[in-house]
């Protein structure tokens, strides 16, 4: 599976990145350099240096420091939207092929529901009234990704669930959970995978766009995107400073989206084969 | 007929302002001290301040005392009048603060505390009988407690005058969109509209203060507060950038009702915990001063004594909290903080407090009725909250303000330090002009900065920055106002 | 042709049931996403009642204040109330400023509607423009490059974005405002300098998204087999392109556009707070951070109603444009 | 007989010439594949599925598929060389004086504008009349192919129309330009047997009647022998046989010709064999007053069946007759809206959840789909699959079921090495194989087959056929076997049962039906069935194959 990814020049690029995402998400604290909280009063706003790799902000911390700091946080937040919008999704998305026209008839309108929500507005709103911290962000976002997985995953049990393979099981006795598990399942999962690789990416700039609005984090942790609004805000002193954040933010989600689509090509021709 | 003829001087002759708006168009209602910049627009005052602080006839020609201190009467200006047509004569300005002291919802009540009845003594002559002696009357006349309202106004429908002001002001309103932007057109009734030169005033909310800049030099906006780091940056894009003298500080406010704070030697080691001076080369560009108490250095009302009280001591501060019986990183306290406060104050404090060993936690409260106003000012929850003062025109209302039972900065109330209260009680029984004035107001100042918990931090002056087609900026230390400003 | 004239009658009679069925969706969906709206407020434990009575709350003023505005009933009862306030149009007033909420959405929404519109037509005509010739010359250079340009900008957050618009062209080149909005009758020039940033900074993700879209189904319905019948009947490029294919190719880039529009209306609040325009995502924000719930539920029925309407109209387009899937659904 | 052409050879009309395929990898499609047809003769290419029928006509209206290219070769059109025409020329001829009708017709519609537009829109682009006289034209076309309701069929949606209308539509597309030559790709392939006749018979009468010269290609032997004078048999990319028809069919030069003469042969003459294990035995499957259908809508209508143990019932009836429909019932899977089921005596009808699952797991009612590749799991192994029904059954035993694999396995006679290999890795007759596998390990009793051999090749067939066969006699398993095709009925079954309109309206023992239908609808479907005829007359010498 793997190798035949590996097989797109997009793929073996995506991977480069994303295995350097994992590694700053897992152990960047321990590789900065700096305490990332660590407030040096003789070094504001210092431009890129040999101390300071990326410089440092208006309270003399270090940037580089903070940025790898931000990735575990920023990328936990988006593995756990994500985590959220799968099982809110996928589960039923599955059910509402397999248990009856009531049910279905309710998860849909409940998507639809949801998807006809504004997005951040929603997310913001839910955020605030929910008591403004990262965890209700990220859950508030989940919650709202929930109909991406939920219709992928539907799409896909539909058209497995009028195979004739299903009703040769059916005919020979198998439950729904007999037929979930040998027939649906496993199939379910590639296309899910796509658009949990994808979705990833988009959490990651959701999380930036909140962030940037001063929903969800509070200070003084570093996120990613919380390093791009101060870098913004601090333009003018460091006129390069919001690069490497947004190029981190960029590159991520670029990555996770090539994944996703040779992931989808791969599968495509996999079963054209 | 406002603004009908006369488009193109209007076009001329507009600014744009980014402030904020106040947190209610009637003076009775408006809850906040930054509020008179915006309420002072639409509304005259009976008297106004200088640029060095010092009172000056408004709407009041003059005003006089009784030999005894107990009656204060004001001579109006003939021929004022509102907007809406309706005379401010004795009756009005009666009309006005008796509304004052009896809406259910006023805010005034507690400033005009001093003053037990009103009368008129002809037309143009209003008397104030006062219940004790207060010679700081004709400063609070300065800003929003003597700011007149139409009565008409009032009678017909208090509530609509929280939305759209009806008073003598330079300006007169024309388009008020909540919490977005309020447009107005020059008042020519105004008694000194001869020194209003601005023909429309276009006040918008502040913008995001990363593209406040933008928009200066984009042109969307004229005049804006900026932040004392931005002012390198407007001066490299040609923005004219304007400091003055003001009554600005900032505050941890801390409340000795909440533990650990109960302990009075936590509180005072917090004060020893703290190094201004980091805190103004860091934050303020070196633009704002260190202060200990709630004024800045200049102003009369700083007390000289105090000033090298509680300088940074950090083995003075664990002393005393071991003392309290707190080892180091055994505490932690939860700040309490609101988005409009000043970038990176909040994370240095909390690196300060990191230092002598208090662990500390930020929460945010968003400014605004349902919460930092009722969390924070009206039920004092939190134990220690991050905030500033913008200043009143009387240094008096200014310390009740902060230390007063019902200061709504002095997140220890209604406690209020009984021997600070009798301070201020003889400041206010001392004329302005008594010798021993000064000293008076100082230890009051004293006496409050002492007993009270709350640890000052430091003072930033005014800083506007404008487009250069706004001339001749009017900064007096409580507010920015219009009277003399031009434009090109 | 008394046949020909029932047979358009019946097609007519489908249409009509194909939108009377969509409606029929409409409205369920519109009840749970206001339920899921009106419990927001619920579970966020927010009570006007405290604020109301302010610094001189007694429990028992308290308890008055919450009956006189029924929130001692049970949560249906109290929903059912609002909804039906909400479809006459009272939205409830602002716990913060007392303004009635619709009030202050009217206030806004020409603002939002401006740059989300502007957003919307920015992104669709760009985003087909880009899809069109991507898909017409797939596997080209031209393609790669389109494609590549949509991967890029999809990842870019619309902050990000309109931060690159501000120092493009409000700093450097100084012909666009980078704030401030100006109503489109009093100046109609000035309202397109004011939104046009904010509003292409919102509709770089649209395109991205579309042209995508549409070069996928362009490929996809270009290998079918009605076109090679088309070739052989003899038709021209031209045609075949845009009479045959466009139509049967625009379905998952309309599919993909209802989807953007709540993306639209909601990532307004974003550029709304960069370009400090006053417009509805921004009071929402606001408001929701002040728990200023009546103006918070109000701003998300109203995005709710305006993306509803989106959805209605795609689907009744994709009806129209392609009756097979119209019937399938 | 049917109609002559006396003319003498003349110009040839169209003319390939060493033409090759090939891949953009370099692989070879169409290998050297040369011919000549005259004005107004009739070629018939035939040939096995991949052949290279389809891409040899692509390759002369220049519509490859995208990568394909030719690598060699003329193709002369009158006297225009088509291999080097440029676009602007291509849009002069193509249908005009080219033109072509496709197998799956519906496809070859645009399905979001109404089949008269597209009419009148290719009738414009190639004749330049105005609205309404294109207009006129096309409902005239329409009645010329047959509609009576022409301007019905004229608003209507390709989604709207059966397959036989939606191709009688492209052929009136294809002629409304009078085109000298048409090319029919399959145009026959997915259609029943009585549409696929009148099909048939509208094409020929067209030539006939508008002198078109044409190209048949199917992969049935059957339906070019029919019309066509000249017939030419493809395999692997190239040619093995050509010539006229009668002298192809009469004295086949190459082995597979051959074997497809034979194949083709083999079901009906087999009809001989089966010999009626029937005596008068209780029913094993008795089906009594059955009614049963969609909804409101009725499909099988007062149904009787009986079937015996060992005994195969065949069967038969137009698409849309209710067949699969009947077997879906008695399986339980379309609920009875009158009459009774029984297996063994026993009600099996209106049974739910659980005892209808006992009766599942039991196997004794099994069901074997018409399509192999979509009944089995793709991700399952054959092993996987055939034993799934044990697991299923509760049983856990590795031995056990390992032994019932073998044995199932055995019973069709696939290789037990198969077991470990996924479907798409198998042949269409192993995969059918396969399923019958699946069925066996459950022990049934009674098999019911819906088109079982449809998609199998002729060789395949056969051994399927051969192995139902066996297991009826020699396991007594007794089967319903439904097969469009009445080769394979007349080789299999016992007895036949003709459903029409959803209900029974002939049976009997399968050769006396048969050969001597007494239902007038037994007796249309029976001529309507495609026969190899040799008996075509000489034809003259206009077309020569190399
Ligand atoms: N686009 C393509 N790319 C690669 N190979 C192809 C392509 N189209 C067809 N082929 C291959 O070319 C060969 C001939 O195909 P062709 O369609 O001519 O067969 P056919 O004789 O028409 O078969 P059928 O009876 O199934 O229609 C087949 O092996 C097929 O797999
Ligand atoms: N799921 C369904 N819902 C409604 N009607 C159906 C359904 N399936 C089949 N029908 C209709 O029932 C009738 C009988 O269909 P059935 O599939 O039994 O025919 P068949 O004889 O098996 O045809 P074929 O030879 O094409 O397989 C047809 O008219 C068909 O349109
Ligand atoms: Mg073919
Ligand atoms: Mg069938």
């Amino acid at each position: 599976m793997i190798r035949q990814l590996l097989r797109y020049p997009s793929a073996r690029a995506a991977f480069a990145i994303l295995a350097v995402v994992a590694v700053l998400a897992v152990f960047g604290p321990f590789l900065a350099p700096h305490d990332p909280l660590a407030q040096d009063g003789s070094a504001l706003l210092q431009p890129p240096g040999t101390r300071y790799w990326l410089g440092t902000d208006a309270l003399g911390r270090d940037v580089f420091s903070r940025l790898l700091a931000g990735s575990t946080v920023s990328v936990l937040a988006s593995l756990l939207s994500v985590s959220i919008g799968l099982v809110l999704g996928v589960v039923p998305g599955l059910l509402s092929v397999f248990l009856g026209r009531r049910f279905e008839w309710i998860n849909l309108r409940v998507i639809d529901a949801l998807m006809m929500l504004p997005f951040l507005v929603f997310a913001i709103a839910m955020t605030a009234m929910l008591g403004n911290g990262l965890v209700q962000a990220m859950f508030a976002v989940g919650i709202l990704i929930t109909p991406a997985f939920f219709r992928v995953t539907r799409a896909e049990a539909l058209s497995i669930a009028n195979a004739e393979y299903i009703e040769a099981a059916r005919l020979m006795g198998a439950s729904t959970s007999a037929i979930l598990r040998r027939h649906v399942v496993a199939k379910v999962l590639p296309p899910v995978a796509v658009a949990a690789a994808s979705m990833t990416g988009a959490c990651l700039s959701i999380v930036a766009s909140l962030t940037f609005l001063g929903i969800g984090v509070v200070p003084p942790d570093p996120t990613w995107g919380g390093l791009l609004a101060t870098d913004l805000a601090n333009l003018y002193d460091r006129p390069f400073g919001p690069v490497a954040p947004a190029l981190l933010i960029v590159a991520t989600v670029w990555a996770l989206n090539a994944l996703a689509d040779a992931l989808r090509d791969s599968g495509r021709k996999e079963t054209a084969a | 007929g406002c603004g009908g003829s006369g488009d193109k001087a209007a076009e001329k002759a507009r600014v744009r302002w980014a402030f904020m708006l106040p947190t209610s168009w009637d003076p009775v209602t408006s809850r906040t001290g930054a509020d008179i910049n915006t309420v002072s627009l639409a509304y005259a005052s009976l008297t106004r301040l200088d640029k060095d602080g010092n009172v000056q006839p408004a709407l009041a020609q003059s005003w006089t005392y009784s030999p005894d201190g107990r009656t204060l009467t004001f001579q109006l200006r003939d021929k004022l009048k509102f907007t809406d047509g309706t005379p401010l004569d004795a009756a009005a300005v009666k009309a006005f603060f008796e509304r004052g002291k009896t809406q259910k919802d006023s805010f005034l009540r507690p400033e005009i505390e001093s003053i037990a009845s009103f009368d008129t003594d002809g037309p143009l002559r209003v008397v104030f009988h006062l219940s004790r002696l207060d010679y700081q009357l004709p400063y609070v006349m300065a800003g929003r407690v003597g700011a007149i309202a139409s009565p008409t106004a009032a009678a017909k429908d208090k509530a609509k005058l929280a939305l759209w002001p009806i008073g003598a002001g330079p300006f007169k309103m024309v388009e008020f969109v909540p919490e977005s932007h309020a447009y107005f057109v020059k008042n020519p009734d105004y008694w000194d509209a001869a020194n209003i030169h601005v023909e429309r005033l276009e006040l918008t909310t502040l913008s995001e203060p990363t593209t406040t800049i933008a928009s200066l030099v984009s042109g969307a906006i004229d005049v804006a507060s900026i932040g004392p780091k931005r002012v390198e940056e407007a001066r490299a894009r040609k923005l004219t950038v304007t400091t003055a003298p003001s009554l600005n500080a900032s505050d941890l406010m801390i409340n000795r009702n909440k533990p650990p704070f109960d302990d009075p030697r936590v509180a005072e080691a917090v004060r020893y915990a703290i190094d201004r001076g980091e805190l103004v080369k860091t934050l303020t560009a070196g633009l704002g001063t260190p202060t200990n108490q709630p004024f800045p250095p200049h102003y009369f009302a700083f007390d000289p004594q105090t000033r090298d009280k509680w300088a940074y001591d950090p083995a003075r501060a664990k002393a005393l909290l071991a003392q309290a019986g707190h080892a180091p990183g055994s505490l932690t306290v939860e700040i309490v903080i609101n988005p409009l406060i000043n970038e990176g104050l909040p994370e240095l404090l909390q690196a300060q407090l990191g230092r002598v060993g208090i662990k500390s936690r930020l929460r945010i409260v968003p400014p605004g009725s349902s919460s930092w106003q009722s969390e924070v000012y009206i039920a004092k929850r939190p134990a220690t909250a991050v905030d500033g003062t913008v200043g009143r025109e009387s240094p008096v209302q200014n310390l009740l303000a902060v230390y007063g039972p019902q200061g709504i900065m002095n997140l220890s109330g209604p406690y209020a330090p009984p021997a600070f209260l009798k301070a201020i009680d003889e400041v206010r029984a001392t004329p302005i002009d008594a010798p021993q004035y000064k000293e008076r107001l100082q230890r009051a100042t004293r006496l409050g900065a002492e007993q009270s918990p709350s640890v000052w931090l430091f003072s930033t002056p005014f800083i506007v920055a404008t487009r250069s087609r706004v001339k001749h900026l009017n900064i007096v230390p409580s507010q920015i106002r219009w009277e003399g400003v031009t434009v090109e | 042709m008394v046949t020909g004239g029932t047979i358009r009658l019946r097609h007519g009679k489908a249409l009509l049931r194909h939108v009377g069925g969509t409606l029929g969706i409409t409205l369920p969906v519109f009840f749970i996403a206001t339920l899921i709206t009106f419990l927001l407020g619920v579970v966020s434990g927010l009570d006007p009642a405290a604020g109301i009575a302010g610094d001189a709350a007694s429990p028992e003023t308290v308890a008055r204040i919450r009956a006189d505005l029924g929130l001692d009933q049970p949560v249906v009862f109290q929903y059912l109330h609002w909804i039906s306030g909400v479809l006459h149009g009272d939205l409830g007033t602002s716990w913060f400023n007392g303004v009635p909420a619709f009030e202050l959405i009217l206030q806004r929404l020409p603002i939002s509607l401006s740059i989300a519109g502007v957003a919307l037509l920015v992104g669709v005509v760009f985003g087909l423009g880009l899809g069109l010739v991507a898909g017409v010359r797939h596997g080209g250079r031209l393609d790669r490059a389109i494609t590549l340009f949509a991967a890029l900008v999809s990842s870019l957050p619309a902050f990000v974005v309109a931060f690159v618009l501000i120092l493009i062209f409000s700093l450097w080149l100084g012909w666009l405002p980078s704030s401030g909005y100006v109503p489109f009758a009093d100046d109609p020039i000035g309202w397109l300098a004011a939104v046009s940033i904010p509003a292409v900074a919102l509709s770089v993700d649209v395109i991205a998204d579309l042209a995508r879209q549409l070069r996928t189904g362009l490929v996809v319905a270009l290998s079918e087999n009605y076109v090679t019948g088309a070739v052989v009947r003899g038709l021209s490029h031209r045609r075949i392109l845009f009479v045959h294919v466009l139509r049967n190719a625009s379905g998952p880039a309309l599919t993909v556009l209802a989807l953007k529009v709540p993306m639209l209306i909601g990532g307004a609040v974003v550029t709304e707070a960069i370009f400090n325009m006053p417009g509805m995502g921004k009071l929402a924000a606001d408001s929701a951070l002040r728990g200023d719930v009546p103006v918070v539920q109000g701003t998300l029925v109203l995005s709710i109603l305006l993306i509803l309407a989106c959805n209605l109209c795609v689907n009744v387009l994709l009806g129209v444009l392609q009756p097979a899937a119209r019937r399938r659904s | 007989m049917r109609h002559r052409r006396p003319e003498p050879p003349a110009e040839p009309l169209l003319s390939v010439r060493n033409l090759h395929v090939v891949t953009a990898q370099g692989r070879e499609l169409v290998r050297d594949v040369s011919f000549e047809l005259a004005a107004g003769g009739t070629l018939g290419i035939v040939g096995e599925s991949g052949s290279g029928k389809s891409l040899t006509c692509r390759a002369i209206l220049d519509v490859l598929p995208p990568g394909l290219n030719i690598a060699s070769g003329s193709i002369r059109f009158g006297d225009v060389d088509l291999s080097r025409l440029d676009t602007a020329s291509w849009k002069d001829l193509r249908g005009k004086a080219l033109s072509a009708v496709f197998q799956d017709p519906g496809s070859y519609l645009n399905p979001s504008i109404p089949v008269g537009r597209q009419l009148v829109e290719a009738i414009r682009a190639t004749l330049r009349l105005g609205r309404t006289a294109a207009r006129d034209r096309a409902l005239e076309l329409l009645r010329q192919v047959g509609f009576e309701d022409a301007s019905v069929v004229y608003r209507q949606y390709p989604f709207e129309l059966s397959g036989g209308m939606a191709q009688r539509v492209l052929i009136a597309i294809a002629i409304c330009a009078g085109p000298r030559l048409l090319i029919a790709d399959e145009a026959t392939t997915a259609l029943d047997v009585t549409v696929q006749a009148e099909v048939l018979d509208l094409i020929d009468r067209l030539r006939r009647d508008q002198a078109l010269t044409l190209i048949l290609v199917s992969h049935d032997l059957a339906v070019v022998s029919q019309i066509c004078e000249h017939v030419i048999v493809m395999r692997d990319g190239a040619i093995v046989d050509a010539g006229p028809t009668r002298s192809v069919l009469g004295n086949p030069q190459s082995a597979y010709t051959r074997s497809l003469i034979e194949d083709h042969a083999v079901h009906t003459i087999e009809s001989a064999c089966p010999t009626s294990v029937s005596g008068k035995r209780t029913p094993l499957l008795a089906v009594k007053g059955l009614h049963a259908g969609y909804g409101i809508r009725t499909v099988i209508e007062d149904v009787d069946l009986e079937l015996a143990p060992g005994e195969i019932l065949g069967l038969i009836g137009e698409t849309g007759s209710g067949k699969t429909t009947l077997l879906r019932t008695i399986l339980g899977l379309i609920p009875t809206a009158s009459g009774t089921i029984e297996l063994d005596g026993a009600r099996i009808d209106g049974l739910k959840a659980g005892p209808l699952r006992e009766l599942r797991r039991s196997g004794a009612l099994q069901y074997v789909f018409q399509d192999p590749l979509r009944s089995l799991d793709p991700d399952l192994t054959i092993a996987a699959s055939v034993t799934e029904g044990l697991h299923l059954r509760g049983e856990t035993d590795g031995a056990s079921i390992a032994q019932a694999l073998g044995e199932a396995l055995q019973a069709v006679g696939l290789d037990a090495a198969l077991a470990s290999r996924l479907p798409r890795h198998l042949s269409g007759g192993q995969r059918q194989r396969a399923v019958i596998a699946r069925a066996l390990a459950l022990d049934p009793r009674v098999l019911l087959l819906d088109e079982p051999v449809s998609a199998l090749d002729a060789v395949n067939r056969l051994h399927v056929l051969k192995l139902l066969r066996g297991l009826a006699q020699e396991k007594g398993i007794a089967q319903v076997f439904i097969s469009h095709d009445l080769g394979s009925v007349a080789g299999i079954a016992d007895r036949v049962a003709v459903l029409y309109r959803g209900r029974i309206v002939e049976t009997g023992p399968a050769d006396l039906v048969l050969a001597n239908p007494s239902h007038p609808y037994t007796r249309r479907l029976l001529a309507a069935a495609p026969r190899l005829s040799a008996q075509r007359s000489e034809a003259p010498a206009v077309f020569t194959a190399h």
